[in-house]
């Protein structure tokens, strides 16, 4: 029964990843990865490794979506740019 | 298996859940809802982890989870406030809910922990926690709407 | 080389990397016992050396050589980056207009800042004590200065974060974990040996050594990488403007 | 005029410098002498940041 919580977040951890492939719109991907970071956290932690969910924790909450946020922003406008001229 | 490790099975099974199904389907507005509440629904599933588990280092996950959820929250709502301002999400019924969740189990184990330095930090958690929630739901519901770019 | 050749190479390189996987995982220990060889080594060696994290113990002490790989390579990535997105010949700069935030918003980011800076030099502090260690709290630090950018906007981050000055700390905290690790071999012993201070009380910031040191050399680097890493990001995504596009 | 303003920022510093302490006191489990040094320099770090953050955006 102790195992019930490890299960459970291995699944949700699962589901999480298959739904960050299957969306294919980066922002959308980036949203699913921001919970995926979290989901993962959960699961470093109901494994005994708070070390690696608290790396896991900082990097994937805030920093990935900062980064492919921003990514997405630059490639948007310079496609956006030469048609009509506006940003 | 302790109680509190039930009560964390069963948050983490409703938060997991929620959110999961919410950011992978339907439009954006309920997607981006989605992930501020997964902060708010896994950090509480966390703090009772740690109860559970009986290691008061643990809560440092729900303190950094709490901080940073709602910077990750606020990143998408600033950086989509184009793409939201069309249908600003306002999803304020999950919003409370998930509050209410997080004060109460706040609240039982401060009353677990008694008057402390240990109280203290948990009640930082839950301020930063149903805080930073609080203000990511108004910022998604058009906090940037004078944001052009930039 | 021809195409054939190629693939032989990549089989034969293949081969030999499953051989030797094949082998190690036949020497295993058994799958899901409660003790396990090196752990049980690793927990004796951090407790001898009065570290109270046996992670610490093993990232910054028995395996510190490994953590200088991984210091470079997060050195060695930020540096491609800076390179890369660069401001090229053909762009230019176009300060971004200045945002107007709602008030809330505005204000939890002037208070959450502090919160979260501390909160993340707790974090790098209290690394060879409990959960945590430099490249968490380094990372926590870095995104808490962010929340000028999201809170407010661009001018107002730069105002908190002078590029420049994080990129010589950066430079600086990564050769200072090198400058301690040639102190161990001035001392008679190893590179990066912990035989040079002390080891102090069992569970205070002073115990372990040389461990805390090593600790907060590199939160202090991945803190100024991570800094450095977005600066770069943000002025592609929100100054840097193409000829063409203006 | 500018030994007040100089006076308030003094201020605004050092408030937000006691009140990081007792957040780091919190944070921590045992205190001592070498805690109470790390947690008031990390302190006055936040405090130095916190101050030239509202300014950035109050000077606008």
């Amino acid at each position: 029964m102790a195992d019930a919580v490890i299960v459970l977040t291995l699944l949700a951890v699962a589901g999480c990843a298959t739904a960050a492939v299957v969306n294919r719109d980066p922002a959308r991907q980036a949203l699913v990865l921001a919970v995926l970071g979290t989901v993962l956290a959960v699961l470093f932690t109901v494994l005994q490794a708070p070390d690696v969910g608290l790396s896991q924790l900082a990097v994937g909450s805030a920093l990935t979506p900062l980064l492919i946020m921003l990514t997405v922003r630059k490639v948007r406008r310079r496609s956006a740019a030469p048609k009509d001229g506006r940003q | 298996m302790n109680g509190w490790l039930l009560a964390a099975t069963a948050v983490l099974a409703v938060g997991l859940g929620a959110s999961l199904w919410g950011v992978s389907t339907g439009p954006l507005g309920r997607r981006v809802t989605a992930q501020n509440l997964s902060t708010a629904l896994l950090c509480p599933g966390l703090l009772l982890l740690a109860q559970g588990y009986d290691r008061t280092s643990y809560v440092d996950l729900a303190l950094l989870l709490a901080l940073l959820g709602p910077v990750g929250t606020l990143v998408f709502a600033r950086l989509l406030a184009d793409e939201l301002a069309g249908d600003p999400p306002r999803a304020w019924g999950p919003t409370w809910a998930a509050a209410a969740l997080g004060t109460v189990v706040v609240a039982v184990l401060c009353a677990v922990a008694g008057p402390g330095r240990a109280m203290v930090k948990l009640l930082i958690v839950g301020a930063l926690l149903v805080g930073g929630n609080l203000i990511a739901s108004r910022a998604l519901s058009g906090g940037f709407a004078e944001v052009d770019r930039g | 080389m021809t195409r054939r050749a190629r693939l032989w190479l990549v089989l034969l390189g293949g081969a030999g990397l499953a051989a030797l996987l094949a082998a190690a995982c036949l020497r295993l220990p058994a799958f899901g016992g409660a003790r396990h060889p090196y752990g049980d080594r690793a927990v004796a060696a951090a407790l001898a050396r009065r570290t109270a994290n046996t992670i610490a113990s093993v990232n910054f002490d028995q395996r510190a050589f490994d953590t200088m790989g991984e210091m470079s390579i997060l050195f060695a990535a930020v540096l491609g980056c800076v390179v890369l997105l660069r401001q090229a010949r053909d762009e230019h700069r176009d300060p971004p207009r200045p945002a107007e935030v709602a008030a809330p918003v505005r204000r939890y980011a002037l208070l959450t800042l502090p919160v979260a800076l501390v909160t993340g030099l707790y974090v790098i502090a209290h690394g060879q004590l409990s959960p945590g260690g430099g490249f968490q709290g380094g990372v926590v630090a870095a995104t808490s200065l962010h929340l000028m950018y999201l809170g407010a906007d661009y001018a107002a981050l730069e105002r908190v974060r002078p590029v420049e000055a994080y990129e010589i700390t950066d430079a600086l905290s990564a050769s200072a974990y090198l400058v301690l690790g040639f102190a161990g071999v001035l001392a008679g012993a190893a590179f990066l040996a912990n035989t040079l201070l002390p080891l102090g009380t069992f569970n205070t910031l002073s115990s372990g050594g040389v461990v805390p040191l090593l600790n907060a050399a590199i939160g202090m680097e991945v803190a100024c990488a991570v800094v450095v890493l977005l600066a770069r990001f943000l002025d592609q995504a929100v100054e840097i403007e193409e000829e063409s596009g203006e | 005029m500018k030994a007040r303003s100089a006076l308030l920022a003094l201020g605004e510093v050092v408030l937000w410098w006691a009140a990081l302490v007792v957040l780091w006191l919190m944070l921590i489990s045992t205190v001592y002498t070498l805690e109470w040094a790390v947690g008031a320099g990390a302190a006055g770090v936040g405090a130095i940041v916190a101050r030239i953050g509202r300014r950035a955006v109050v000077r606008r």
